[in-house]
């Protein structure tokens, strides 16, 4: 299964192309950031699929954006202008970072896109007003999609695009329950690969690969010591290459906080009330980014707890802190956030990310801290 | 070739005055039992401001600057930012230069840092939440904090709905300011400050367009100095007065007398984004061939209210005497205050995309009559940063020879001044082809 | 009418002289630290090659980014201004012009005429410059030459990330240590570095015809795998014609009234000291 | 970047030393530590976990040779062989490629623990510079790391930059330190960070008549102010020590412990006993190794390799 998503996550163009093939009616939709409802977009019979780089040094996005901006938004819009995305119908962003805004902009020029949308997702979203502010965007997101698909949604049609995100939520929380234990049945990679896949794909074909998975997993023995207990915690993060190199040098990642991994499915939509409003709760109460993560009177943070708090169930020993280069809004947070968990007795140590990942430089450093963590079989 | 007249501004001295008070008020208030509060060149100062008793603020951005042009201690204060406190280099630079501020405990106009009783700030880009909760978290973290958002969208898209979100959480900042100080908002001086905030705003908007003149009455080197009183305390009685009662009839004088800013103005063009303040000297340079930069959008919209008219005009935003409104409540004022904040601050429009960018500014390049464009790709600011290189594509489109470089607002460590100049010196003798003016 | 165009840059010096518009000689040699020394050497070997007198030459402009060390000449003219006047003489259908020289990448546009329209340059980092091969040359013990060579016999592509030279060498070590064959590391970082080319070439919009000049021009290894890229021509002798373009702009200068490119050239000295 | 020179003003200086007062035959542990940098080599072979004797080398573009090579010379008087030892692990930018060793350990720990061996247990910051990286690393009582940090993707401020300058100017690296302070007043630093741009810099310094001992003084300071941006982030303890070849250099050490307020320790072996063997900063990786080597043997952690 594990295969699967991977074979999908490599081939998430070829993907997406079949699955127009076979839904004529459909639309695929590149959505730039996580807080975009795909909820809204299942419910119109469109396929979300998130815009991701390549790896690939992002030379075509240099005329477009100088390199100040972040490697991966930089990534994401080269892998546009490249026409790697040329099968896209529409693109969508949920107001997020300026980094991925500035590639959806340049996107709106410069790639040639049938639609695409701008839904103005709040940032003070720890106070009322944001919801009901939410509310107001979802509603008109909602008219412009049916506008657009020339097809109105009905609330059944909304019980369907929740149920659809909900269930894989819900799916791959329980994955991730698995990695609590001592020795993992899956890799960090693996269950990462699992996220990605997921935001590349028809959900529902997901799902039931999950849900296949789960039935295997309590069987699922892994051929290799599960070493150190790590995590990872970043923006976007889907560095296969890294992530298994630093799986083959006596280490397991247990718990992730990344758009690509936890924080993108942690939290599910209450089913009670009207559906929209219940849409815009979840987006405002979901773990935050850090362009969001600030709440009224005091300096504190709302992820941090929550970041401990996985830290503390899976057990975790050390923390990796990824920081993309440019990436401001993490990079606001890195300082503090590391000394959060170190104050809280969780050792942390910060890599600096580019598009392209100098495993080699990266490795010494992995492998220090890893001793670090393990410095115990070296001294006594 | 034509020389005009040119002299310096009568109102410099005043605008100077008005700075320096602003700096040493927020430094002496609590002396005189009056208030502190930290906030930013976007937050609503007219709130705050309406505390009863003495109150005073520190705007973020405007300090940032204040210490660029100190290229010795912005290095020491972002080092220690980078050093101490362990944040990314790559970060604004005027946010690593208050952070390294803080926590050197230092006030770099003199003593040491002086704390605030409450923040209240405001988000639209990245870092706007995040600045102020770090530098207090670095002071102890103990200074009330509060922000409020106001990243609805751009200016053409603003309803009801928009300006209600951002109301119902300013009469939360209300509450949250009387709570922590125990001290009341007055109604009367909240009224009387938004009055204020429209004047400063709008009138900075209809100096700015008497730049359109040729020769250009200002040029973006000074304007820089003028701006920031908006940035400081834009709903103060003192700074309004400035803009509406001395700045722009001394314009308005210099425009009806050709008086100029560059006395050999032959070639005009326009910036983008903050210029690396250490180096203003660049803007000298370009005086020696002629050359006077005369529109920013940056320079104009930071605080200045303008909008598109019917005709597709970049016109200054009314003000209330204009539009013969009378405020008649608390409600209203704070209301009125959104309202301007969120239709006339073109200078948000281009964070919800980048032809927001191109339109603004080609509708400038071509009411402002520029030649070329020198656009500062400003590593410091990724806020006024946004789109630079589709503006620039834009720009050449239209037929305006446009060149970027690499610099940075705040941070003299990334800029390469023998390369810039360099990279200048070829676009104004090869792509504009002029000669020095002996 | 005899005019000379020097092209001090950070490795080459290079010589052209025109004789009534025609190439009467030119020549090359190193650099070194004493720049001036060296431009003052080759430029008087230059004239006894072509039999001159220095006072015969009527006009000298220098250019490069050690070209305002030239005492004797007349004027001097930037870098990128030489190319576009050089190009615009060779291969007057160029809109397009890739100089990769020892420390320097830049694209410029020029019109029909020569006139430069937008230009850039490859930003802070020695990535994307001659001198980036050479270190990887070293460390991969040959010659830049030989390096060249063997590339173009691999038919591997791996990703590098040509970053920092020094980083770019650990890099290439690690690759050997890794035992990967010497000429797929070599094309590794030619495509390395046409990459970071390319990418600034893109920001001027790559116009047809594009032509590439500048040292690694004779790079074969990197032109390959630049062409990948960018279909482009190489002139003859494409590190001459930064010192060609100077030349030409002395010719002009003499054609409309030398006092002219006098001016043009304290201006521009002047501008640089204002640097 | 290194032009390929006859003399090679960039490195130092190799050394061998054997101590006379033991004979290994009668040793009962044997250990040894290979640190394989990407500039030199360097092997240390400790007898019952007393010094025996090290080696330091130049690395060639061939890491195994390096290591084989650092370690033949360190014994090759003694008669010992590889044979005889029983546990060798393997450091630095080249440890994966040391054949004799059994298992590898990286310079960050390695360094930690040979700097505790070397200045005693009160060190709690170890600064090492290699061709590549340059490491802070805070470590306790025993030379466990507790943190550490490294430079970021740019190898401006890292040894190879100095060798670089070096070659250029055409100053023996050894004699850089010296010169550097024979100037009338500290010049202003290099300000091109990176390696490749701060060479365009230097030549150009050169060109305009700057005197050498100026230029020096110029990229020392450079150096130590980056090396110092790093140590700040990390946190700067007392006992403070440098270790790699960049220790050998007072051009830099000096000006860094002017910007950072503290002294490095003085270079004197912590065992009194030792206080006449030479105190080589570079061998700090390949000790470590070798500790960690004798440690494990005599706990009996790893089984001995020991073929004769």
């Amino acid at each position: 299964m594990i295969e699967e998503f991977k074979q999908w996550y490599d081939d998430r163009h070829g993907y997406a192309k079949e699955w127009k093939k076979n839904n004529l009616d459909g639309k695929v939709v590149g959505y730039f950031c996580t807080y975009v409802p795909e909820e809204i977009l299942y419910a119109a019979n469109c396929l979300p699929v998130r815009i991701i780089g390549g790896h690939e040094p992002p030379a075509r996005a240099t005329p477009h954006m100088f390199d100040m901006w972040c490697p991966f938004s930089r990534d994401c819009l080269s892998q546009g202008l490249a026409g790697n995305y040329d099968y896209l119908d529409g693109i969508m962003i949920a107001q997020s970072c300026l980094h991925v805004r500035q590639a959806f902009g340049a996107w709106q020029l410069q790639v040639p896109t049938p639609w695409s949308y701008y839904v103005c997702m709040p940032n003070a979203v720890t106070t009322s007003h944001a919801k009901k502010f939410l509310f107001g965007e979802l509603a008109e997101l909602k008219m412009a999609v049916e506008a657009w698909v020339g097809k109105k949604m009905t609330d059944a049609d909304l019980d369907r695009g929740i149920d659809i995100m909900n269930t894989s939520r819900r799916l791959m929380k329980k994955v991730y329950e698995f990695r609590k234990e001592d020795n993992p049945p899956l890799t960090g990679t693996e269950a990462m690969t699992m996220v990605w896949a997921s935001q590349l794909m028809d959900k529902r074909e997901h799902n039931v690969v999950v849900e296949e998975l789960l039935r295997d997993l309590p069987h699922r023995q892994l051929d290799r010591e599960p070493g150190i207990r790590l995590m990872i915690v970043g923006s976007e993060n889907d560095d296969r290459p890294f992530m298994e190199m630093v799986e083959s040098i006596g280490a397991t990642f247990v718990i992730d906080d990344h758009c690509t991994g936890s924080r993108y499915f942690w939290d599910e939509i209450a089913t009670t009330g009207d559906r929209l409003q219940a849409i815009a709760d979840r987006y405002c109460d979901r773990v935050p980014c850090p362009t969001k993560d600030f709440q009224q009177e005091t300096w504190e943070r709302k992820r941090f707890p929550h970041i401990l708090t996985l830290a503390k169930e899976y057990r975790v020993q050390g923390v990796i802190l990824v920081q993309q280069k440019f990436c401001d809004p993490h990079e606001c947070d890195i300082p503090s956030l590391k000394r959060y968990l170190e104050g809280n007795g969780i050792p942390c140590y910060v890599l600096e990310f580019e598009v392209t990942v100098p495993v080699g430089q990266f490795r010494i450093r992995i492998e220090a801290f890893i001793e670090q963590l393990r410095a115990d079989e070296l001294f006594d | 070739m034509v020389t005009y007249k040119t002299k310096g501004l009568d109102c410099w001295k005043r605008a100077k005055e008005l700075r320096d008070r602003y700096y040493k008020d927020y430094k002496e208030s609590p002396s005189r039992g009056g208030l502190r509060w930290e906030g930013g060149a976007w937050s609503f100062d007219a709130i705050p401001q309406a505390l009863e008793g003495e109150v005073h603020g520190l705007s973020e951005e405007p300090y940032g600057a204040s210490i660029a042009h100190d290229p010795e201690l912005q290095v020491r204060y972002q080092e220690a930012a980078e050093g101490k406190w362990g944040c990314a280099r790559d970060l604004c630079s005027y946010m690593r230069a208050y952070w390294g501020s803080v926590a050197l405990n230092e006030y770099a106009f003199g003593g040491p840092w002086p704390h605030a009783d409450f923040i209240f700030q405001n988000q639209i880009c990245c870092c706007h939440s995040k600045w102020l909760q770090v530098a207090d978290e670095i002071d102890g973290g103990t200074t009330p904090y509060f922000c409020f958002d106001v990243g609805v969208g751009p200016y053409d898209k603003i309803g009801d709905r928009q300006i209600e979100y951002v109301v119902a959480q300013l009469y939360d900042g209300i509450a949250f300011i009387e709570r922590v100080t125990g001290r009341r908002i007055v109604e009367e001086k909240l009224i009387q400050n938004v009055y204020n905030t429209y004047r400063s705003n709008c009138y900075w908007a209809k100096t700015c367009e008497l730049n359109q003149a040729i020769p250009a009455p200002l040029d973006e080197k000074t304007m820089f100095s003028l701006y920031v009183l908006g940035t400081l305390e834009k709903s103060s009685q003192a700074i309004a007065d400035f803009y509406e009662k001395e700045l722009y009839p001394e314009i308005k004088d210099r425009v009806a007398n050709k008086i100029a800013a560059v006395a050999n103005e032959q070639c005009r063009v326009l910036g983008d984004s903050q210029p690396p303040w250490g180096f203003l000297r660049i803007y000298r340079y370009l005086e020696q061939y002629g050359i006077v930069s005369v529109a920013n959008l940056y320079t104009f919209s930071l605080i200045g209210w303008m909008k598109v008219d019917n005709n597709g005009l970049l016109v200054p935003y009314p003000t209330l005497e204009e539009q013969g409104i009378t405020i008649k409540d608390r409600d209203h004022a704070l209301r009125l205050l959104v309202e301007g904040e969120l239709k006339g601050k073109l200078m948000w429009a281009p964070f919800y995309g980048a032809t927001y960018k191109n339109d603004l500014v080609t509708k400038i390049a071509k009411q402002w009559r520029c030649d070329a464009a020198i656009i500062h790709l400003n590593r410091g600011c990724e806020g006024t940063a946004q789109h630079q290189m589709q503006l620039k594509i834009a720009l050449q489109e239209m037929g305006i020879p446009a060149m970027t470089f690499e610099g940075n607002m705040a941070d003299e460590r990334e800029f390469d001044e023998g390369r810039v100049m360099r990279l200048i010196e070829l676009f104004v003798t090869e792509t504009l082809g002029l000669k020095k003016i002996a | 009418m005899i005019v000379a165009g020097i092209d001090v840059g950070g490795k080459n010096v290079h010589v052209v002289i025109l004789k009534d518009g025609a190439r009467a000689a030119q020549g090359a040699s190193a650099t070194g630290i004493q720049k001036a020394q060296a431009a003052e050497r080759l430029y008087e070997e230059t004239l006894r090659k072509a039999g001159l007198k220095r006072e015969e030459v009527g006009c000298v402009v220098a250019t490069g980014s050690a070209g305002k060390r030239v005492a004797f000449a007349d004027a001097c003219i930037a870098d990128a201004a030489a190319d576009a006047r050089g190009v615009n003489r060779l291969v007057p259908s160029a809109r397009t012009v890739i100089d990769v020289g020892a420390e320097e990448g830049r694209a410029i546009k020029i019109s029909p005429h020569g006139k430069i329209l937008d230009f850039a340059i490859n930003e802070k980092c020695a990535a994307g410059t001659g001198t980036f091969v050479e270190a990887m040359a070293i460390a991969l013990e040959m010659s830049v030459e030989e390096m060249a060579a063997i590339s173009l016999k691999s038919s591997t592509s791996i990703p590098m990330n040509a970053q920092c030279a020094v980083f770019g060498e650990s890099e290439v070590v690690s690759l050997i240590h890794q035992n990967i064959e010497k000429q797929d590391i070599a094309k590794a970082v030619h495509d390395a570095i046409a990459g970071r080319i390319a990418s600034v070439a893109r920001i001027v919009g790559l116009e047809k015809d594009i032509v590439i000049i500048g040292g690694m021009a004779k790079n074969e290894g990197f032109i390959d795998s630049l062409r990948k890229e960018i279909a482009m021509d190489i002139p003859d002798d494409p590190d001459f014609v930064g010192a060609l373009g100077a030349a030409e702009a002395a010719a002009k200068g003499l054609l409309e009234e030398k006092v002219a490119v006098k001016v043009v050239g304290q201006e521009i000295v002047e501008g640089g000291e204002a640097s | 970047m290194a032009e390929e020179t006859k003399k090679e003003y960039w490195r130092w200086p190799e050394s061998i030393w054997v101590n006379p007062g033991i004979d290994w035959e009668k040793g009962t542990i044997i250990t040894a530590g290979v640190d394989v940098g990407s500039v030199s080599s360097q092997a240390v072979v400790l007898v019952d976990g007393e010094l025996y004797a090290f080696s330091n080398t130049r690395t060639g573009s061939d890491s195994p040779d390096s290591a084989r090579k650092a370690l033949s010379i360190a014994v090759d008087e003694t008669g010992l062989t590889v044979d005889n030892i029983d546990y060798c692990i393997g450091t630095g930018y080249g440890r994966v490629n040391v054949p004799m060793a059994q298992r590898t350990i990286t310079e960050i720990a390695c360094h930690a623990r040979g700097a505790n061996f070397m200045y005693g247990p009160e060190v709690r910051t170890v600064m090492d510079m290699g061709g590549q990286d340059c490491k802070a690393i805070n470590c306790d009582d025993k030379g466990k790391v507790l943190n550490f940090m490294m430079n970021d993707k740019c190898a401006a401020g890292t040894g190879r930059g100095m060798e670089v300058f070096a070659d250029l100017i055409r100053v023996p690296v050894w004699e850089i330190g010296p010169r550097s302070f024979q100037v009338k007043k500290e010049p202003p630093t290099i300000s091109s960070t990176c390696v490749v741009f701060a060479k365009s810099e230097v030549v150009g310094l050169l060109e305009k008549g700057v005197p050498e001992n100026d230029i020096m003084a110029a990229y020392c300071a450079a150096m130590a102010h980056r090396i110092m941006e790093l140590l700040n982030r990390l946190g700067v303890h007392e006992k403070f020590v440098i270790t790699g070849g960049i220790a050998k250099n007072e051009g830099v050490v000096k000006r860094l412990e002017k910007e950072l307020g503290i002294k490095t320790a003085d270079k004197i072996w912590y065992k009194h006993s030792y206080k006449d063997y030479p105190f080589d900063t570079q061998i700090a990786g390949a000790l470590g190794a070798a500790l960690f080597a004798g440690a494990m043997v005599s706990k009996g952690k790893v089984k001995s390799a020991r073929k004769k």
